[in-house]
């Protein structure tokens, strides 16, 4: 396969929020907004993509024994930088996304592609899986993101399309979000479908 | 006033031949006998083609103990031993006889002389269990069990009563009304023979108020036979399924019948219908085995609704005929009342021991509406008398989840169809539910086997 | 086996402390820049020398010659409202913001701006001694409450009266 | 008091599922029928509450005194998937009944972010222990309640028939935030509790 | 002749009930209420209830004609329009009509239709819409005219001018509400538009007995809970409302008898029924008095949809001869 196949593939036949239904926790819980979903992704998609490329570094050194609390400690040192660097950098961010930060650790999408892909492929296409996985998750997130931030509170990326009057709150609150993402994902079926 | 305690439903009673005295009605020019017009093993023929039979002569033995011969009840020649498409929709073996007068066999009593127990002290209780069986005597209420079986109760329950299912609870039905009306006397004498058979001391007559005047004449009759109070005449509200066995018990004596494999005798009652009452006493008093009953023709656009006294093996087209022809508007013929009565394919089907009615409803009436989705009104549910859910029952069936309907006691369902009467999204539960009840009763059946 | 796994933890554990010693320092100093940045915006702006924080009955006092900022907290609708809000040497609002909160978007989240200058409950040039800092619903007070969030309204109102209090008992 | 509310809060108003989002894979893989959503929402509880003691101590008696906080994802991560092993191994000598019962759930748990959330969130509230265990243990409870009322509604999905384009995961999300909604009629209780407390 | 009889299975009669017929007869039941709510609020009470009605059953027409393309149209049952009816008299008579229309979108097109339609929503259609409503318009939504006339201007109107907060929002702001018995009884106060002639709504309730669509078990256990509870709070601490003031005010009465009984969303067996009935009192009172919104009732029902599977699956009606009387 391709590494242009092995990126297509994340982003639209293996997409993890709309097709494998994967990380849901923060999928629902960082979108109340566009530019919230992207940064999540983006974090997300960092990590994976390192996890990605350093697992499959070390998997032949690794004994099956210990697959998996290696790759544990892995993801979670991965993390704990990525919150360290947001914390340095972009404390803004990293404030409101909050816990959902520490907890990309066991996000099911790290582990799943460790175990699925970067523990059978080279680095390149490891990098390259993780980056096609990352791109489809912000792309969804930001997605789910951009409309409940669009009804909810009438903007995009805080850009006011209609007046704020107009939004339904509802839609930025934890309903909101499952409500979204349901119809969201029946959407996306249809038109994978179609 | 007194009724079962769970569910129910009222339809409209549209009682149009309660009026009507029972007529005879003429003799067939064939008579059909149907082997199997009881529940269990088939009678077997005893006669062949050519063969002489008078009116009471056996024609088919019992095929085994839960069973009933089968008496003639015309005097001729056996036409054929073939088949015949009887209530079920199914060809059945029966026995063809052509009719050649009118003559009866020689022991029996035809005088209307009332004979009571005290005219015939010396009977025994094990006599009259088997003058019972001996005269063909299946319950008339409709599912045809054999009486005597009825009257044999496994060893260790213990009868404390009769109860006389005179509760005629389905629409448009009044034979077993006119039967007291017009016999009240031979309905108390057959009484009496049951529970000196079965050596109880009190039997209740259980009769829906819709029947005040039944329920004054017996209540005037009861004392001639028997000391005050032995039997009770138990006037009851009119609810639908009442004249249920489950329902009337627990109606007239305030018990429940657990489910099977408990029979009512496990709570002390033995239930019979009053037309058992009615042929226990010819059976027993006059020698007279079962070869008649009144059977109620009946519907809305027939010109003369009427109750008739027939000879079993009389199509149902020649009672039809009687009260008028069949009308031009008819939809359906139901052999009973609308609420459990089975539809006819035609009207050539003979009637047989368990034959109360026969209905005939016009074309809007046969109608089923169209079925909508279930609107979870809970009506069904406040309507069965079983205490079951009937949408989920048939909601389970329709998905084919049998361990489930197995756990939510689908065996349970009587078949009364009050809970399709009462859905207003008119859905059709009892199909479903039947199908669920039989699938499970088959694998109950199947897993009993192999263990 | 168990080695490899002591391999990987000792590469991570020294992987992470290395990072951590690059970058405490800078969430240091960005949390102190951030709040240096409010304390300035709160009193107006302009080149402010900002002091080391005075703790006092869980308020943290921050006098410069411009005014003096405090950061006060109360329980809000959703949780912690945490505000630094700037006083002049009367006691009159110059300025606030929010720090920390946990109050619904849309709603309550809505008194960052509400009662800035120009908002509909302003309290900038306000001074909590000549003007009840209480919402005007049921005559409690004089500022109007943000719409639907009576609550978060009310706590925010009631953390400013504090601060004042607590400010002017000690000047 | 304090626990009461604490309790409370977390079972109805902040619910981990319905309001903070966590625990929703198994919210939504595991609750098609009601027995196996409860055994789940059991074995959650009871791995929840353990997790919270020892990751306790980790961060108290390990992490702070050394400032390590940095380690606190790492350190707690580890500690929760060894946990989990341990209960595995101990469930099966001690009672095989109960591990016949949770057993197919427990090495779900390691991946449940509730678990680490959780324990992280003991952490930053600055609960003392009993506090801590409380929080985790309502809020296991909580994640019970949710599962079982939403397998309880699924069920009764099952019987309907549900248009195609909605059919499985979509109908299920749109159920969960209608429920979710409801459960937002619960917000400010915890508020008003406290006032009647007096813990205000 | 024989082959134009039908053969079908029995029961070969029926009642004659049908789905519209309980439909209409629950908006019969729901006529002396709407005719209050029109003489005491006017045009406005007109207009958002024919918006609603009227978008409800677009909504249910245009979604089962081309989403659900579903050749049978199912907006002669009566459901839709008895859903718009409902979510109109959830919302204040001021409601701007773009509102509603979104209420009865989110009623009719998430809660009812994408479950499957009629019989197979989860959730209350018009009570989500209402709290769809309220959690993303809270502004629009508590903002309640008083009923208008003139003869009727309560004595504490002065609070917001024009607007006039329900005895429930007062409580809620901690003043002393004491409002006159006969004045709730024939809805001389403030509130959503069917919510307050409590005297209006019992009429239909009875009606509703009479008729046999509905049985006393919900809402008798609602009030019942409800009284108790009330009676319980208010004797403990005389600052909590009177047990009259919670039974007559907001949308208690309209909720116990028209809303948690809907059929679909309700439990099946009478002690289920009874068991959802007391527990939406308690939770109502308890939303009431400690949450954070005025009105407890929507929400309560709410909640217990979500129950009500479950208490389907263990609450059976008693069963034929469980108890077998010896
Ligand atoms: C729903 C239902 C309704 C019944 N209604 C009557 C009835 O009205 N009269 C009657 O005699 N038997 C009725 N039966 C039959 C009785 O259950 C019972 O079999 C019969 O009365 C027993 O007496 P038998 O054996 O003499 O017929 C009904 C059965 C069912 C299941
Ligand atoms: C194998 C078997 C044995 C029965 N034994 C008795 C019995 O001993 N006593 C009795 O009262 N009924 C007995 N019954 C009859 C049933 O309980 C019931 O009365 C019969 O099926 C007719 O009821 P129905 O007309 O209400 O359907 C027996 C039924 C079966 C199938
Ligand atoms: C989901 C939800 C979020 C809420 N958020 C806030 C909030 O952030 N701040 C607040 O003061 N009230 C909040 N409320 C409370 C209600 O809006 C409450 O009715 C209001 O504070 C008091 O009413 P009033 O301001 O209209 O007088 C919230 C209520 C709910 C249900
Ligand atoms: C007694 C009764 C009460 C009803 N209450 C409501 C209600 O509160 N809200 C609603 O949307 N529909 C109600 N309906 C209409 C209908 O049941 C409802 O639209 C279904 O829930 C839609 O599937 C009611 C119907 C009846 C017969
Ligand atoms: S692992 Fe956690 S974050 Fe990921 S989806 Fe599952 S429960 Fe949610
Ligand atoms: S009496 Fe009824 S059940 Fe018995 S054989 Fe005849 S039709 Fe069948
Ligand atoms: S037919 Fe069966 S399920 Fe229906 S009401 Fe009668 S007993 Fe109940
Ligand atoms: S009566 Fe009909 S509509 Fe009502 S619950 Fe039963 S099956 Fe459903
Ligand atoms: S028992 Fe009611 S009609 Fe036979």
């Amino acid at each position: 396969m391709s590494n242009m196949k092995i990126l297509m593939n994340g982003i639209i036949k293996e997409n993890p929020t709309f097709v494998l239904l994967l990380g849901m926790c923060p999928t629902l819980g960082t979108t109340s907004s566009a530019i919230n979903g992207l940064s999540m992704g983006l974090a997300t998609m960092f990590v994976l993509i390192l996890s990605n490329f350093i697992i499959s570094l070390i998997k032949n050194i690794v004994p099956d024994m210990v697959r998996i609390p290696s790759y544990i400690v892995v993801i979670a040192s991965l993390v704990t930088i990525l919150q360290m660097v947001m914390q340095a950098y972009v404390p803004d961010i990293y404030a409101t996304l909050g816990l959902f930060i520490p907890l990309i650790v066991v996000n099911c999408i790290i582990l799943g592609r460790a175990e699925a892909f970067a523990a059978k492929n080279n680095p390149v296409a490891s990098i390259f899986d993780g980056i096609g996985i990352g791109i489809g998750f912000t792309l969804a997130l930001t997605l789910l993101g951009a409309m409940r931030e669009f009804l909810g509170a009438g903007a995009i990326f805080g850009i006011t399309l209609q007046g704020e009057n107009y939004g339904m709150l509802m839609f930025v609150l934890a309903p909101g979000a499952f409500i979204a993402l349901g119809y969201l994902i029946a959407i996306v079926n249809k038109l994978r479908k179609a | 006033m007194k009724t079962f305690r769970i569910g129910g439903v009222h339809p409209a009673e549209n009682k149009l031949s309660a009026a009507e005295p029972i007529k005879v009605a003429e003799l067939p020019k064939v008579a059909v006998f149907p082997l199997s017009q009881h529940i269990g093993a088939p009678a077997k023929a005893i006669v062949q083609k050519g063969d002489k039979v008078k009116v009471g002569t056996m024609i088919a033995e019992a095929g085994g103990f839960v069973s009933a011969p089968i008496f003639s009840s015309v005097s001729g020649t056996v036409l054929k031993v073939d088949t015949v498409i009887d209530a079920s929709g199914y060809a059945k073996p029966a026995i063809y006889i052509t009719v050649e007068g009118d003559e009866w066999e020689a022991g029996i009593d035809r005088s209307k002389d009332l004979v009571t127990l005290k005219d015939r002290r010396e009977l025994t209780s094990d006599e009259i269990k088997e003058k019972i069986k001996n005269a063909g005597i299946v319950g008339m209420g409709g599912a045809c069990f054999p009486t005597h079986v009825k009257l044999s109760p496994p060893p260790g329950s213990k009868p404390e009563w009769i109860i006389i299912n005179a509760v005629e609870c389905e629409p448009y039905l009044t034979a077993d009304h006119r039967l007291m009306l017009e016999h009240a006397d031979e309905i108390l004498v057959g009484v009496t023979l049951l529970m000196k058979a079965m050596n109880v001391g009190k039997a209740y007559i259980g009769i829906e108020n819709n029947k005040p005047d039944a329920i004054e004449l017996m209540k005037s009759k009861t004392m001639k036979f028997i000391h005050e109070g032995d039997i009770e005449i138990v006037p009851l509200k009119v609810k639908y399924p009442q004249g249920g066995e489950k329902q009337l018990i627990d109606a007239v004596v305030g018990r429940q019948v657990p489910a099977p494999p408990a029979l009512p005798v496990s709570v002390g009652a033995i239930l019979q219908n009053v037309g058992t009452a009615f042929a226990v006493y010819e059976a027993v008093m006059k020698n007279k085995p079962l070869f008649e009953r009144i059977v109620t023709v009946t519907g809305k656009s027939l010109a003369h609704p009427s109750n008739f006294l027939v000879r079993m093996g009389t199509p149902m087209s020649q009672l039809i005929d009687a009260c008028g022809g069949m009308p031009e508007d008819t939809g359906k013929l139901i052999g009973g009342g609308p609420m459990m009565g089975k539809a006819l394919i035609n009207a050539e089907v003979p009637i047989c021991k368990g034959s109360s009615g026969v209905l005939l409803m016009n074309e809007q009436e046969a109608k089923r509406a169209e079925a909508q989705p279930c609107i979870r009104c809970a009506k069904c549910v406040s309507a069965c008398p079983m205490g079951l859910e009937p949408f989920l029952l048939s909601k389970l069936a329709e998905v084919h989840d049998w361990e489930r309907l197995e756990k939510e006691d689908v065996v349970s369902c009587i078949e009364c169809g009050s809970c399709q009467f009462t859905c207003p999204s008119h859905r059709p539960l009892l199909d479903y539910v039947r199908l669920g009840k039989s699938t499970v009763l088959g694998i109950i059946h199947a897993r009993k086997a192999k263990a | 086996m168990v080695l490899v796994l002591t391999g990987i933890a000792i590469v991570a554990g020294a992987a992470l402390a290395a990072i951590n010693a690059v970058t405490a320092p800078q969430i240091e100093k960005i949390n102190n820049d951030n709040l240096k940045a409010g304390i300035v915006k709160v009193l107006g702006g302009g080149d402010i020398q900002i002091p080391e924080a005075q703790e006092q009955n869980g308020f943290q006092f921050y006098p410069t010659d411009k005014g003096t900022a405090v950061v006060t907290t109360e329980n809000g609708f959703g949780g912690k409202l945490k505000i630094l809000v700037g006083f002049d040497n009367e006691g009159t609002v110059k300025g606030y913001t929010i720090l920390e909160h946990a109050e619904t978007p849309g709603l309550g989240a809505k008194a960052g701006d509400w009662f800035q200058e120009g908002g509909k409950g302003c309290i900038v040039g306000k001074n909590p001694g000549t003007c009840k800092f209480a919402v005007t619903k049921g005559n409690e007070g004089d500022i109007d409450a943000i719409t639907a969030s009576t609550i978060t309204s009310r706590a925010f109102l009631k953390a400013i009266q504090n601060a004042y209090t607590e400010f002017y008992a000690n000047k | 008091m304090e626990y009461i509310l604490i309790f409370i809060t977390a079972i109805f108003i902040n619910n981990v599922v319905l309001s903070q989002f966590l625990g929703i894979c198994p919210f939504l893989g595991v609750s098609k029928k009601v027995s196996t959503a409860s055994g789940m929402g059991l074995a959650v509880t009871f791995v929840l509450t353990l997790a919270t003691i020892v990751t306790y101590f980790i961060q108290h008696s390990v992490l702070d005194p050394n400032d390590l906080g940095y380690l606190q994802t790492i350190a707690f991560i580890l500690v929760i998937a060894a946990l989990v092993q341990m209960v595995e191994i101990i469930l099966k000598k001690v009672s095989p009944s109960l591990y016949q019962a949770l057993g197919v759930f427990l090495p779900l748990i390691t991946t449940n972010c509730c678990i680490l959330g959780v324990a992280i969130l003991v952490i930053q509230k600055d609960y003392n222990l009993l506090q801590g265990v409380v929080y985790a243990f309502s809020t296991a409870l909580g994640f019970f309640l949710a599962m079982v009322l939403f397998a309880g509604l699924r069920e009764q999905l099952a019987l309907n028939k549900v248009p195609k384009a909605v059919e499985g995961m979509p109908i299920a999300l749109i159920t969960a935030g209608l429920l979710s909604m409801a459960f937002m009629g619960f917000s400010g209780v915890d508020g008003g509790l406290k006032k009647l407390f007096g813990l205000e | 002749m024989s082959n134009k009889l039908t053969v079908s299975l029995s029961p070969h009669v029926h009642s004659g009930d049908s789905v519209s017929k309980n439909m209409y007869g629950v908006l019969i039941a729901l006529l002396p209420a709407m005719i209050c709510s029109f003489v005491f609020f006017g045009i406005g009470a007109i207009l958002v209830t024919a918006v609603s009605v009227a978008s409800c059953v677009f909504f249910e027409w245009a979604i089962n004609k081309y989403l659900l393309k579903n050749p049978q149209s199912t907006i002669c049952d009566g459901s839709a329009i008895l859903t718009g009816v409902l979510l109109a008299f959830n919302v204040p008579s001021n409601l701007p009509l773009w509102i509603v229309i979104l209420g009865a979108l989110f009623a009719i097109g998430v809660v009812k239709m994408t479950f499957g339609g009629l019989g197979c929503n989860l959730f209350n259609p018009a009570l989500a819409g209402r709290a769809f409503l309220l959690i993303s318009f809270p502004v629009q939504m508590t903002t309640w005219p008083n009923p208008g006339l003139g003869f009727m201007t309560i004595a504490d109107a002065s609070i917001e001018g024009q607007t006039g907060a329900t005895p429930l929002a007062l409580m809620k702001q901690g003043q002393a509400v004491d409002m006159d018995f006969w004045d709730m009884l024939i809805g001389k106060m403030g509130g959503s538009l069917g919510e307050v002639c409590a005297l209006a709504l019992l009429l239909g309730f009875v009606y509703m007995l009479v008729r046999k669509i509905i049985t006393w078990h919900i809402p008798v256990s609602i009030l019942a809970t409800v009284a108790v509870c009330a009676a319980l709070l208010h004797w403990a601490n005389p600052a909590y409302a009177t047990p009259t003031t919670h039974l007559f005010s907001g949308g208690l009465m309209l909720g116990a008898i028209f809303m948690a009984t809907d059929y679909v969303t309700s439990p099946m067996s009478k002690k289920g029924q009874i068991i959802y009935g007391v527990a939406i009192g308690f939770l109502t009172i308890v939303i009431r008095t400690w949450g954070a919104y005025p009105e407890g009732m929507s929400f309560a029902i709410l909640i217990m949809n979500a129950f009500v599977p479950l208490i389907n699956t263990y609450c059976k009606p008693k069963r034929f001869g469980e108890v077998v009387k010896k």
